[in-house]
């Protein structure tokens, strides 16, 4: 987090939603008039494969896109956090979606989240928000940005579906609410 | 107003916005976006989105449509690419202008869906057959895949020339905020080479032949020309932190981010380093770079490929000052760390010794 | 005085430079007429192919484009396209359009492509010195079939008329030939109704013309007719196979 | 009424195809070649010609052209 | 204890990489199942497209090889013509079959090439993440065709096997599905018929088999199964096309 | 017994002497004997020919046979090895040995039947997506044809690569007498990595691609070993009047056999100079021409392009000496005289001052 | 005698396809993830089952087999 | 002709012939045990485009194979003429077929020989020899190698046919005569 600079991971297998909460960071950091990049990379599958997302919030100017580094990781699925662990930076966070992941040799340089997203989804009656509760709990822990413009980054990709913007923001603010309280 | 958009994204938007009116292509990771888009909007834009049957095929419909002298567009990723290089050698005798966006992948062969630049020889020394060149354009933001795309469309117009926009994995699938300044394309005159249809004059041929080798020459020698004066006007390339640098880093795309990054890190320690990043593969800014060569104490190429632009640097530099390699292949990139590391291991015991 | 036959407008002054008597020249004319006739001199853009006709840029009078070998269907897609109020035409050999191009054949058919393909076969590569082609007759001698085209190991000659007759968007399809004057009426009517078609917007159509290659046949001009008429017309398919009106064809 | 086949000799490549396709058989390959080294086709009784156009619509490469002169003309 | 079903060992143990439901799964079990049964398990050589079952040479028992987008059929030629004691087939998508590979493939056919394609049609491409194909459905939604398969500017749906009983050297053509237990019987059969063809050294055996794409086409397995058997079925002539007894074909 | 052969056919003719028995091709003059020859010989060989549908489909075949693990060649002319570059680039990555042959002809587009040598770049940098390189052969005489055909089965085998013969129109249509000593084969390894169905043994696989980046860049750097094994072992050069030489033409093929003889006649001026004829255009044999740089004033580059070649001339001469380009272009060949001419113009001026 | 399927919970991908051509319905999904987050199929009454290997024959990712045990097994 | 290196040049339209003498020449090279190249060149149409052939006989190894500058050159129609009389070597030596080439403008400094091949051939009896006629000639006024041994590569070239052996074995002895007689 130098220098005004946060990159983040994000990291599960397809389907759960990571690429779309590095678009929510990406945009709300735009929104902010921040800098910011966000790139994908995907595995050879088309489903059930791994997926993650790389973002970088910076106050100047963005040279390297990639993050080989990241400050904040979050491994929704064993298989990411067995390839990310490693990487987080000393001193970094690293979020692990504790409803699938079980609890595994950690690092001691690092602070590690567990947080069972999957099972808050279900409580708020849908579980493929995992993802987004997440978002919540990273926001209330290790924010780079304001809640409400993050809020207006989830309503805004939401698109023309009110319902699900709806939907959004409530897990947002579960995951807030969770972190606030257990974390 | 900025919008997020992916690089892909941003160049069809880009293409549409300077005039593109045909885009012809087939589907391949990671350059898929660029259709997809285009087969949204091309429509509404009063434009034609066609996916051909491969990228042969492809090729020869942007033929098609540059020969009648209209704007056209093709995207691919580099085994597609390889797929065209006879088209581009059709392309650039018969002198056809169009648009060519390679998204690089990491080969060889079928290989894998990583960023790469291993496409440089066949972007740069022509990949078909025969004396000729494409301009190649590489950005390295996704603002800069905007304007250089419409850009592109000028250039290949003014000069009659394949144009290639030229980006690896990463920047095609990036997003980034990005702007749309409305397009002011450049005055060109009217085509009246084209086969567009002999209403009103006489007939045109657009063809790639001639019939005897002197004509073959005489075709050669202009077509040279032509290469000249693009070599001598169309070099391109940005600087990071030259003016005072003692080392200059050379990469451009993807790598020219990263490198940055290691400038950053570098100067930190006090090391005068800079970057020079050639916006044009070709031609190759070697005005720009021969213009720094007398500060300099030693360059470094920082390339997702397994060193093809070092050949270029070397034959700018030619001897007066070593000349290092920092490389990743196969789809992976280094961290601004390792470029830092080559740096010091490759350069700075050298150049200072 | 009357004139009861003489040089359409819609080819140039420029002699041909086929073989003597070689009917690619016979094509090019009925061509030509229909440029004139049609009034589609200034409106059309043909595509010329690389074979014999490689140098027909030259002899018709409208806009050309040389495309590269087997592409001329995917050149006149990008330029119909392009633009969609022109007339344009491919012509080319058996070996453009059936085997190193046969891709571009079909699939320009199967999508409807609003262009007129007309289809030389020779059954031979003529330009590159005799060849054997896809359409060369199980037997037929050429520089690579030495021994004579071997069904077993070489194949059967293909008929890609028949072929298209099974693809939808290929509205006109026909077979024809050159050997005699009727023939040369019959195939000049076809390739109107090719031309029509396009004009109507109707969807792809294509004509194959039987022609003769007395050079890499090794037989002279007029030996080559009967060639034609006795060895390849029974194999190939003739006639209109498929016409907008008779949907699936004649043939089935 | 006569009908008047022009032979353009230049363009003429010896071929045959119009011998060979007129009915009246009255087209035969000359004994003078021309600039090109081809011995162009050549009418022998032009009377006979009854104006049917087949040599000219075989000829693979323009060299016929067929008329026909009114009476009186 | 009877075995009534079970693994066959003509597949490796590894587990498929496809989607849930997606029946390139079923097509491979069966291909397993009589390279097992046929005995072919050393003999075989197969050749893996580019396309979602480009790993497929990780499941087939038999020595494989990984082909170039669409040439398939030109690797597995060069494959049979230095070994014409193997067997050898091609497993392939649409686009790899019809689109960019139609030229390989019709050609081979020609050829009569003693191959066997495995054509697995369903009506996308799959691993590029859900554009058109050539045998999309007219009105289909893909990601190049987001309005709708339009068939007057993108064409009609490319029916390969119907165009190949045109085709001389194609021996047998079968056109089939597995969207039910009974049909992926008759696939089995017509697989096992397309396999003895070649070993009986006749020519070309091909055989297209509708499949699902659930992940791309938008809906989960079960409903892809009804969207292959009510919107593909109807369009694609089924059954026994073109058989070595039946020259000509059944659709005629 | 010595016989009079064209270049072309006295290829085919050592490939088939070489083992080869599978030749798939497209016939595309000037390299259309080759396939004739073929056709004619292959049968009474035990062989198969087969005209492919296009050279997409022939190379494919190709990498079929090769696959399997048959010697295997092909034979085309430029635009035909354009379209073969994506399955050149898969024939490496899948390590698939075979024997390509171009006999160029001049470009670009459709150009002429004109002799040249302008596919340098395509042949030698790769003109296909990644990082990869085919052994390129250049002989300059029907006998080496002969000779270097034999050789490169051999060297295709052992290395697992694809290995290119790449002459100009001139030498694939020339007759020169030509002998074939009994071929003597290499003694290699039996190929046990080959797809040729798994009797007795475990399966095999061959394929090009790789899953991950970490692993694309694992089989990037082992083939990058390859390509040094063959870099340090293959470079192949011949010299004409080199030892005393103060001034070195370097010309491969056909322009190599035209400076031969103005190397004659500068010598009958009692100028020194010399030829170094690369006969293996990649690897380029820098070590043979490196070794002369200490007792050399100045080098022209003679070719039949826009000037390819001398840029990897220049990389090894570094700056250490003027380098000039005699060059001819669209199907042109030059007179010995005008080699003298150029020399004398750029080089003897600027090297003796 | 009696027929039993037996279940290879990893390799179960949870598509249903089975559920569904099950002719007597004695298939469902389950409620437990396996290792790569699938919910498995599940028998639900083994002495319904009839042999009939139609979930064998529709089932993409050989997660089923089906044996009979002989009488007195 | 220098240093015991010949260089010809023969020229004319497709179906001359012009490639076949050059190729007899070529053979005798070779079976004198001389040095030789042979090199064709053809326009792009298939037939009655021109077609010529470069051969180059030498006592030493050869260089250059191409012939810019021929010391023999041969043209047996008038386009080849146009194109080529002015290549010919100061002191070298032109032959014209004149049965088709016209009395056209020549030059001082070479000798032109121009000979009815045609006619002459029409006289053996068969059209097609004209240009062995003309070879005929050529050895009898600036012999490279001995008579017989063309004869021998003639008789080669003629393959398992010897009427044809035997008829171009009379058109190159018919050439000899007539031009020992005329010329
Ligand atoms: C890519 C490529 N491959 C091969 C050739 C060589 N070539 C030129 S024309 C031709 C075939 C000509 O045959 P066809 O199409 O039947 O026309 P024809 O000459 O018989 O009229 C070939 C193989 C080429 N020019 N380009
Ligand atoms: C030359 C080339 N062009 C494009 C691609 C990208 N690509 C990979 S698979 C594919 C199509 C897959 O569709 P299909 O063949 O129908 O197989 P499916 O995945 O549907 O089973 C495409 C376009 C490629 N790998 N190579
Ligand atoms: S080679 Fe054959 S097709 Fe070509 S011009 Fe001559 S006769 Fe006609
Ligand atoms: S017009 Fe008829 S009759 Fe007269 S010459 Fe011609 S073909 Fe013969
Ligand atoms: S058909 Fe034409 S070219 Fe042939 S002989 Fe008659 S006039 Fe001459
Ligand atoms: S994308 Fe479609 S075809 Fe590919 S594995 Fe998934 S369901 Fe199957
Ligand atoms: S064997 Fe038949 S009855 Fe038994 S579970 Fe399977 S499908 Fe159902
Ligand atoms: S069909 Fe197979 S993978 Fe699908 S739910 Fe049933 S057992 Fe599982
Ligand atoms: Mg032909
Ligand atoms: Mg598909």
């Amino acid at each position: 987090m130098t220098s005004g600079i946060t990159k983040y991971l994000f990291a599960g297998f397809g389907g759960q939603g990571v690429l779309f909460i590095g678009k929510v960071m990406a945009q709300a950091a735009m929104l902010a008039k921040r800098q910011v990049t966000w790139i994908p990379a995907y595995g050879p599958e088309m489903r059930g494969g791994t997926a993650n997302c790389s973002v970088i919030i910076s106050n100047k100017r963005i040279g390297s896109p990639t993050v080989g580094k990241p400050d904040i990781a979050l491994v929704m699925n064993e298989a990411s956090y067995q390839k990310f662990i490693a990487s987080v930076v000393p001193g970094g966070t690293l979020y692990v979606n504790s409803s699938i992941v079980p609890d595994l040799p950690g690092r001691d340089d690092i602070q590690v989240v567990r947080v069972p997203v999957n099972d808050i989804a279900h409580e708020i009656g849908e579980a493929k928000v995992a993802n987004i509760v997440m978002l919540g709990v990273i926001q209330a822990l290790t924010p780079t940005l304001e809640d409400e413009i993050l809020i207006k980054a989830l309503v805004e990709l939401a698109g023309k579906k009110p319902e699900l913007a709806d939907l959004n923001s409530r897990a947002f603010k579960a995951g807030i609410e969770y972190a606030r309280k257990h974390v | 107003m900025a919008m997020l958009m992916k690089g892909n994204e941003a160049i069809a938007e880009a293409a549409i916005q300077a005039g593109c009116r045909l885009f012809y292509g087939y589907p391949i990771t990671p350059s898929t976006e660029i259709p997809e888009y285009m087969s949204k909007k091309m429509k509404s834009s009063g434009g034609t989105y066609l996916q051909a049957e491969s990228e042969v095929a492809a090729i020869n419909m942007v033929y098609g449509a540059g020969a009648v002298g209209e704007r056209v567009m093709t995207g691919t990723s580099s085994p597609g690419f390889s797929l065209m290089q006879e088209g581009l050698s059709y392309l650039f005798a018969a002198e056809i202008p169009c648009v060519i966006v390679d998204v690089m992948r990491s080969g060889p062969g079928l290989g894998g869906l990583g960023p790469t630049q291993a496409d440089y020889f066949q972007l740069t020394k022509g990949g078909g057959h025969g004396d000729y060149h494409g301009i190649v354009l590489a950005p390295a933001s996704v603002q800069e895949m905007v304007d250089l795309t419409k850009e592109a469309f000028d250039i290949a117009d003014y000069y009659r020339n394949l144009v290639i926009v030229a980006v690896d994995g990463i920047l095609g699938q990036m997003m980034e905020p990005v702007e749309f300044p409305p397009y002011q394309g450049r005055k060109l005159s009217p085509k009246t080479w084209a086969a567009s249809g002999a209403e009103g004059r006489p007939k045109n041929n657009v063809i790639s032949y001639y019939l005897t080798p002197d004509l073959g020459e005489s075709e050669n020698l202009r077509w040279g020309q032509k290469i000249s004066l693009m070599k001598e006007s169309e070099q391109r390339f940005s600087e990071y932190l030259m003016d005072d640098a003692e080392f200059a880093f050379v990469a451009f795309g993807t790598s020219a981010r990263i490198t940055e990054t290691a400038v950053d890190m570098l100067r930190e320690e006090g090391i005068k380093v800079g970057l020079f990043r050639p916006v044009t593969l070709w031609p190759f800014p070697e005005k720009g770079l021969s213009a720094r060569l007398p500060q300099i104490k030693g360059l470094m190429s920082v390339e997702l490929s397994s060193g093809q632009m070092v050949e270029d640097v070397k034959l700018i530099v030619n001897g007066q000052a070593p000349v290092g390699l920092c490389k990743r292949q196969g789809g992976m990139t280094p961290e601004p760390e390792e470029v830092v590391d080559a740096f010091k291991k490759q350069l700075l015991g050298r150049g200072q010794g | 005085m009357k004139t009861i036959f003489t040089k359409t407008s819609g080819l140039t002054e420029r002699p041909f430079h086929y073989c003597p008597g070689c009917t690619h020249g016979i094509i090019h004319r009925l061509i030509g007429e229909l440029l004139e006739e049609m009034n589609l001199i200034e409106k059309a853009i043909g595509v010329a192919p690389v074979g014999c006709a490689g140098f027909c840029e030259n002899y018709f009078s409208c806009d050309m484009i040389g495309a590269a070998h087997g592409r001329a269907v995917a050149v006149a897609t990008g330029a119909k396209r392009a633009r969609p109020d022109r007339f344009v035409f491919t012509y080319q050999g058996d070996g453009d359009g059936a085997s190193i191009g046969l891709a571009e054949t079909v699939s320009a058919a199967a999508r409807g492509e609003k262009i007129s393909s007309i289809f030389v076969n020779n059954a031979i590569y003529g330009m590159t010195g005799g060849q054997m082609a896809p359409t060369s007759l199980v037997g037929q001698r050429t520089s690579t079939s030495p021994y004579g085209r071997d069904a077993v190991t070489m194949g059967f000659p293909l008929d890609l008329p028949k072929i298209l007759t099974q693809v939808e968007g290929a509205v006109y399809v026909a077979s024809v030939s050159v050997e005699s004057p009727q023939a040369i009426k019959e195939t000049k009517k076809a390739l109107r109704k090719a031309f029509q078609i396009q004009l109507d917007g109707l969807g792809y159509s294509f004509v194959s013309i039987l022609s003769t290659c007395p050079t890499n046949w090794g037989v002279d001009p007029v030996e080559a007719l009967d060639w034609l008429t006795t060895k390849m017309k029974p194999y190939f398919a003739l006639g209109e196979l498929k016409t907008p009106a008779l949907e699936g064809g004649s043939n089935s | 009424m006569k009908n008047v086949v022009k032979i353009n000799v230049e363009r003429c490549k010896s071929c045959g195809l119009c011998v060979h396709t007129c009915p009246k058989k009255i087209l035969k390959i000359g004994d003078k070649p021309n600039s090109k080294g081809f011995y162009a086709v050549e009418m022998t009784d032009q009377s006979l010609c009854i104006g049917c156009a087949f040599c000219g619509l075989i000829c693979p490469d323009l060299a016929l052209e067929i008329y026909r002169e009114e009476k009186g003309e």
